[in-house]
């Protein structure tokens, strides 16, 4: 009894204590005096290395651009990327290998879902953060109260459902729609997109219409558009990535079929409308930045993409930009956290609540002591003579309640 | 050729051939046993993955080493197998009951599988593996109400007894496991079971003929096989601590293939040599995209070449190892010369060193072309 | 009741009658030997009565009971076991596996039990093991007891097929061509350990056989075959002196 | 009835990809009994070489198809010869897993010589369409169509009227006899493996209208896999009607059954058909002889 109770009490203690950000809750590694170490792993050789690829190519010249300019508090970025090929096994052993023999400070900007899950528990066993992963997946910010570590994890993608709700709602109060439809990816990316269709009909009162699904990598949407067409939508939000995008659109325009369509961050590229040409013109979509052009650029995107020609010898794309943007934020605010650099102070300078802002033109991302998904708004934009313009920005579905 | 004097008939099948191997099997189970004490948790995890795959190598022995049937679906198994211990074990069934369980239900599954195995050979049983297996993906993506469809499932770290297993506990798990796994394969190969199944691999007609029910066999070759492959699915979902549809795809099944193909069809030691390649190749490959480029750099320093020189070889070496896509480029080029020049997998290379050091210094070169053809033609 | 007879046994493949109505009975103990030309259809017959094909008509009997739609493991269950012309070992394994698979008939075990090897399993694999060392003893193979079949030369094969078949314990052998492809010395021996095999061990054999010296020596009686079709039944002599066995090797 | 016609039309399109693929598979399974599963990935390599092409070279696209169609054909035999002929008579299960490394490799070299973005690259036939009454034909289905009954036409020319063909045909039938009749065996395969790569390539060619040309096209090949198994695995036109059931089974499930039965259809009439028939449709029933 007594043995019990002092037990708990020194729990209670200890819970109290752990609580005060001063004291040393987390571990902290890889930081000397010159150097900083954070660890990456991206698929470069599998299903998304074209995803993979240029968001390493992007964070490779943010590290880059951050050492030439004097690191960070003095100390210079050390970024080992590892190759995951899109397997969560291969995840598990690089993210353990990162930790225990790069000795990483954090791991920033790892690629996909089920590669960042099944790793997770692993950064957080060693105390370590895991910043920015490059996947909206709701487990990467979300927080548990009873679980101190939940704490490590901060996110500033702006999750795939809230930016298909977003679009859906602004195309439907916008255009008087009445029978939306979806095709989506069947896989957990296109489960996002379908939950956010069904939320923001019955948000609306608008009874939902087909729903219609594809595996990733397929070839042919001839039946997928002709159900569609004969339900007669007159909206179709496409939960798809680039490639499978531009095949639904095409089949359309072949079958004389011109809906409105609405997409979210995976196609919100300019690859949409360089690919789909006249298909995709019209079409509108809903994404964290805005969307930039090599030959219109100005000011710091146009650097950013000479000295990204420069270092790569190919333009960057909206991709690229996600790797750019992480390791940007994690220098923005490891510098925060001050010389003395642990994983607590930069906590501490994450959940401070001051704002980093891209270059890109992205919404604002913070994180505060209860919410780690950095950005809650999002930009639209609609394809118009070939290229994405923009017609609202930082807006939110949840905005206007 | 020699031959061993016999002094009864008891030892027809003895575990261990000799004295000496009692004793090194002996030096790599304490070896294994020390393990989590010494070596980091980082090797650890590896030696857990090589376990896991091991046990898979194991199953897929039984099935194309052993019996002669292909499958390229095994991924499907292995899904089972996970699926049905997140499921048990959300449902509060304790680990003792669901491991096993795991592999029975499998087995059934197995079975299943095994019946259009009695008319089909060759490419089409393989291919009819490959269907079940994408059949499969398509259930578990679907079934929401049980699998969660493609948000896939999170397992809580297993517990024995009311004790949670942590990283040491549940590698100790998996050594018992996948030794009870290679005993009780043992045991089939050198029964009445096991020499069935080789019989049905190397003449089906003959088999018959000798009174084994080729179709029975068969659909047990294929249950037990799959049972195995469950098990190993169910030390996989802890491992992973999430699975998820796409986690058990055609590439996975190739992966196990491939263990088997690269460590040995015929012996239960070249499933184990195609474990270790299948999950070392990749961290090998990472230690030497790390590793190239300072070596480069000190030989570089080494010759006293002009600085130009030295900064522009590094830079093309780092270019190199740096070039996203590389490690399969690699990886697949290692499979392609290891199958021309080690058609007998990993185990071939290990007895004809071990054949070499016995007779050293008398060994001479032995060819190293594989002496017939397991999988007949199918053109029959 | 004889020990063993085919009754009006026909087999057709397409439009080819490859067996036609043929009838005989072996009596226990004897040497019955079926001869004929090439394409004859002796091993169609052969597989007809082992049931690896199965016969468009007619019947076969054996020890009074009707096993002419028995599948082939059940013919070898009943003590029925077989050779092949073309020998169909289990090449990539060992002498003494090759001739324990021919013992799956005596095993009793299930997969559950070999798997933990009880005592049972490890009770039969030694009385398994003594049965093939003995089969080994007597067509003197034990030095080739643990050698892989595909490193044997031809001839040594062909005794193990024997042995093999001898292994299941039959009560009747069938051998398909014992003698092709060996040399006259293991022709010889051939022809030994045939003898031996149906004295020593009481086996009933029923042989098809090309080589006529072996034919003469070891058989009690005689079948000769044409085009499907039974021509002359009868000791050796008698068959070879038949006008039409005469006409049919000769071609004429 | 008008959405079923629709659908019959895009399946069959989709069927004769899928049939061009397998015919690859089924040249190569005919002479060498090896199944190719790099046979998608080579596809892929030549939808690859027609950007370079077409779109790099800014070559015509009739001259395009001519020279790529040429430099797979060399590609082909290269692989053959590489690859596939120091492994002759290996166990077939170690060549099947020689073709995956293959197929691995050639991924790789695509992704670092192309880049890993989706390409596209102008044909006549993108976005054409032409109409009967309200049936809508795009002109990109209907190449397909054509060009594959012009393909199995000239490839069954080549097997009935020219010596090379003949002598490939007799390979195929039994390798020793064709060796002895003074054929020569090796160079067969590689001109087999040469033919393979070159209707790989005007599949992939032909594919590049109606999807985009990218790392993952190869996955199509395991899609074909059901079609030549369908279509027995050794019969060129059972591959091709192998594929275009596949193609028709696919397009009609996706219309009109629930959801997910598309992506699955095709092996499920895979099954169906192999519990039926063990060898395909068009596949012989041999039994062995002992």
């Amino acid at each position: 009894m007594t043995s019990r109770f002092l037990l708990s009490a020194a729990i209670v203690a200890l819970t109290g204590l752990a609580a005060q950000p001063a004291l040393a809750q987390f571990k902290t590694q890889g930081v000397t005096d010159t150097e900083i170490v954070i660890g990456t792993h991206m698929d470069l050789s599998g299903p998304i290395k074209s995803w993979g690829v240029p968001a390493s190519s992007g964070m490779k010249l943010a590290v880059e651009q951050i050492n030439a300019a004097g690191g960070i508090n003095g100390r210079k970025i050390k970024l080992i990327l590892e190759d995951d090929s899109y397997d969560p096994k291969k995840a598990v052993l690089q993210t353990q290998k990162l930790i225990e023999l790069d000795k990483a400070f954090s791991i920033v900007s790892a690629m996909g879902s089920a590669t960042t899950l099944a790793p997770m528990p692993l950064v957080q066993g060693a105390g370590l953060t895991h910043l920015f992963p490059i996947t909206a997946a709701e487990f990467t910010f979300k927080m548990d109260p009873a679980k101190p570590e939940d704490r490590l994890k901060f996110n500033m993608f702006s999750p795939y459902y809230d930016t298909m709700r977003l679009g859906i709602k602004y195309v439907m109060e916008k255009n008087g729609i009445k029978k939306p439809c979806i095709v989506y990816q069947d896989d957990e990316m296109g489960k996002n997109f379908t939950d956010a269709y069904s939320d923001q009909l019955k948000d609306l009162k608008v009874p939902e219409a087909t729903r219609v699904s594809f595996k990733r990598g397929a070839t042919d949407f001839n039946s997928q558009v002709a159900r569609m067409k004969a339900d007669g939508c007159d909206l179709v939000a496409l939960g798809s990535v680039v490639r499978e995008s531009v095949g639904i659109v095409t089949a359309a325009k072949k079958l004389g079929w011109t809906p409105l369509y609405v997409v979210s961050s995976p196609s919100y590229v300019p690859d949409l409308h360089d690919l789909g040409k006249d298909a995709t013109e019209g079409i509108f979509g809903v994404g964290q930045t805005e969307i930039f052009y090599p030959d219109t650029a100005t000011g710091k995107v146009k650097e950013f993409i000479e000295a990204y020609r420069k270092m790569f010898g190919i333009d960057p794309n909206l991709q690229s930009t996600s790797g750019y943007d992480g390791a940007m934020a994690f220098a923005f605010y490891a510098g925060l956290a001050g010389k003395n650099l642990t994983t607590d102070s930069l906590i501490g300078a994450m959940e401070s609540g001051k704002v980093f802002e891209d270059i890109f033109g992205g919404a604002p991302v913070s994180f505060s002591r209860d919410n780690h998904l950095g950005v809650s708004a999002a930009t639209i934009g609609q394809i118009k003579n070939g290229r994405w313009v923009t017609i609202a920005k930082n807006q939110s579905y949840k905005n206007e309640k | 050729m020699a031959h061993h004097v016999r002094t009864g008939y008891g030892d027809s099948d003895p575990l261990f051939l000799s004295k000496a191997a009692v004793f090194w099997y002996a030096v790599l189970l304490a070896g294994l046993i020390a393990a989590p004490y010494v070596i980091e948790p980082y090797y650890l995890s590896q030696l857990v993955f090589i376990m896991i795959y091991a046990i898979v190598g194991v199953a897929l022995n039984i099935l194309s080493g052993q019996a002669g049937q292909v499958s390229i679906g095994h991924a499907a198994f292995l899904a089972i197998g996970a699926y049905f211990t997140a499921v048990a074990q959300k449902h509060g069934v304790p680990l003792v009951l669901y491991l096993p369980l795991a592999g029975v239900f499998t087995g059934i599954a197995g079975y299943l599988v095994g019946l259009p195995a009695l008319r089909l050979h060759g490419i089409y049983l393989a291919i009819a593996t490959l269907a079940f297996a994408f059949i499969v993906e398509e259930i578990i993506a679907r079934w929401e109400s049980v699998t969660h469809g493609n948000e896939g499932l999170m397992l809580p770290p297993p517990s024995l007894f009311g004790w949670k297993l942590g990283t040491e506990g549940f590698y100790y798990l998996c050594l018992l496991v996948t030794v009870l796994v290679i005993l009780a394969a043992i045991n089939i190969i050198r029964s009445s079971t096991g020499r069935s199944f080789m019989a049905i691999r190397d003449s089906e007609t003959a088999a018959r003929s000798m009174g084994i029910d080729t179709a029975s066999y068969k659909t047990t070759a294929f249950a037990l096989s799959a049972g195995i492959t469950g098990i190993a699915g169910a030390l996989y979902a802890h491992k992973m601590s999430f699975i998820s549809p796409e986690m058990f795809s055609l590439a996975v099944s190739i992966d196990f293939v491939m263990i088997i193909i690269i460590g040995g069809l015929v012996s239960l030691r070249g499933a184990v040599f195609g474990a270790i390649f299948m999950i070392m190749a990749d961290p090998l490959l990472i230690i030497l995209k790390d590793k190239v480029p300072v070596w480069t750099d000190a030989m570089m320093h080494g010759l006293f070449l002009p600085d130009t020189v030295t900064q522009a070889v590094q830079a093309g070496v780092l270019r190199v190892v740096n070039a996203p896509g590389l490690k399969s480029l690699i990886f697949g080029i290692i499979i392609i010369v290891f199958i021309i020049y080690e058609p007998m997998g990993l185990d071939g290379r290990w007895q004809r060193v071990k054949a070499y050091f016995k007779q050293f210094p008398l060994a001479r070169q032995r060819s190293a072309r594989p002496p017939r053809m397991f999988l007949k033609s199918e053109r029959r | 009741m004889s020990f063993f007879d085919v009754k009006n046994l026909t087999v057709k493949f397409g439009g080819l009658t490859a067996v036609d109505n043929v009838s005989f009975g072996i009596n226990e103990g004897e040497v019955f030997t079926i001869i004929g030309p090439n394409g004859a259809g002796k091993t169609t017959l052969f597989n007809l009565i082992s049931r690896l094909y199965t016969p468009s008509a007619g019947q076969i009997i054996f020890r009074d009971e009707d096993v002419t739609r028995l599948s082939a493991q059940q013919i070898a269950g009943r003590g029925i076991a077989r050779t092949f012309q073309n020998i169909e070992l289990f090449e990539s394994a060992s002498t003494l596996q090759n001739l324990l698979v021919g013992r799956h008939r005596h095993s009793t075990t299930r997969a559950w039990q070999d798997i933990l090897r009880t005592k049972k399993v490890r009770t039969e694999e030694v009385a398994h093991r003594r049965a093939a060392e003995e089969v080994m003893d007597v067509l003197r193979l034990q030095r080739y007891r643990d050698t892989t079949i595909g490193a044997l030369p031809y001839g040594v094969r062909k005794v193990i097929e024997v042995a093999r078949a001898l292994c299941v314990g039959p009560t009747l052998l069938l051998l398909d061509e014992p003698s092709s492809g060996l040399n006259v010395e293991e022709t010889n021996a051939m022809a030994e350990w045939i003898l031996e095999i149906n004295r020593r061990l009481r086996v009933t054999v029923l042989m098809v056989e090309h080589d006529m010296s072996l034919v003469t020596r070891v058989s009690n009686r005689v079948l000769a075959l044409n085009y499907g079709k039974m021509m002359a039944l009868g000791t050796a002599a008698e068959v070879q002196g038949h006008p039409d066995v005469i006409a049919a090797y000769l071609g004429t | 009835m008008l959405d079923f016609t629709q659908q019959l039309i895009s399946g069959v399109a989709l069927g004769c990809v899928y049939g061009l693929i397998a015919l690859g598979f089924v040249l190569i399974y005919k002479a060498t009994e090896v199944v190719n599963f790099a046979q998608g990935e080579i596809m892929m390599l030549g939808a690859f070489m027609s950007v370079t092409f077409v779109t790099t070279l800014g070559l015509n696209y009739w001259l395009s198809f001519l020279l790529c169609v040429i430099a797979m054909a060399i590609l082909g035999a290269i692989m053959e010869r590489l690859v596939l002929r120091p492994i002759l008579g290996y166990p077939q299960f170690s060549i099947v897993m020689a073709t995956i490394g293959l197929g691995l490799v050639i991924r790789a070299l695509v992704g670092i010589i192309w880049g890993t973005d989706d390409l596209r690259i102008e044909t006549p036939f993108t976005d054409g369409v032409f109409t009967i009454g309200k049936l809508v034909i795009a002109w990109d289905a209907l190449s397909i169509i054509i060009a594959t009954v012009l393909l199995c036409a000239a490839l069954y020319a080549f097997f009935r009227y020219t010596r090379i063909g003949i002598a490939m045909q007799a390979t195929s039938q039994n390798m020793l006899a064709a060796y002895y009749m003074g054929i020569p065996v090796k160079r067969m395969f590689s001109l087999i493996w040469s033919l393979s790569a070159m209707v790989a390539c005007a599949a992939g060619i032909l594919l590049a209208p109606i999807t985009l040309i990218h790392a993952n096209l190869g996955f199509l090949g395991i899609k074909a896999f059901p079609a030549a198994v369908l279509g027995g695995f050794g019969s060129i036109p059972g591959a091709v009607a192998g594929g275009i059931t596949i193609g028709i089974v696919e397009s009609l499930s996706g219309f009109y059954l629930p959801e997910g039965f598309k992506d699955v259809a095709a092996y499920v009439v895979l099954l169906a058909v192999l519990l039926w028939k063990p060898q395909g449709l068009f596949g012989l029933n041999a039994a062995k002889k002992v």
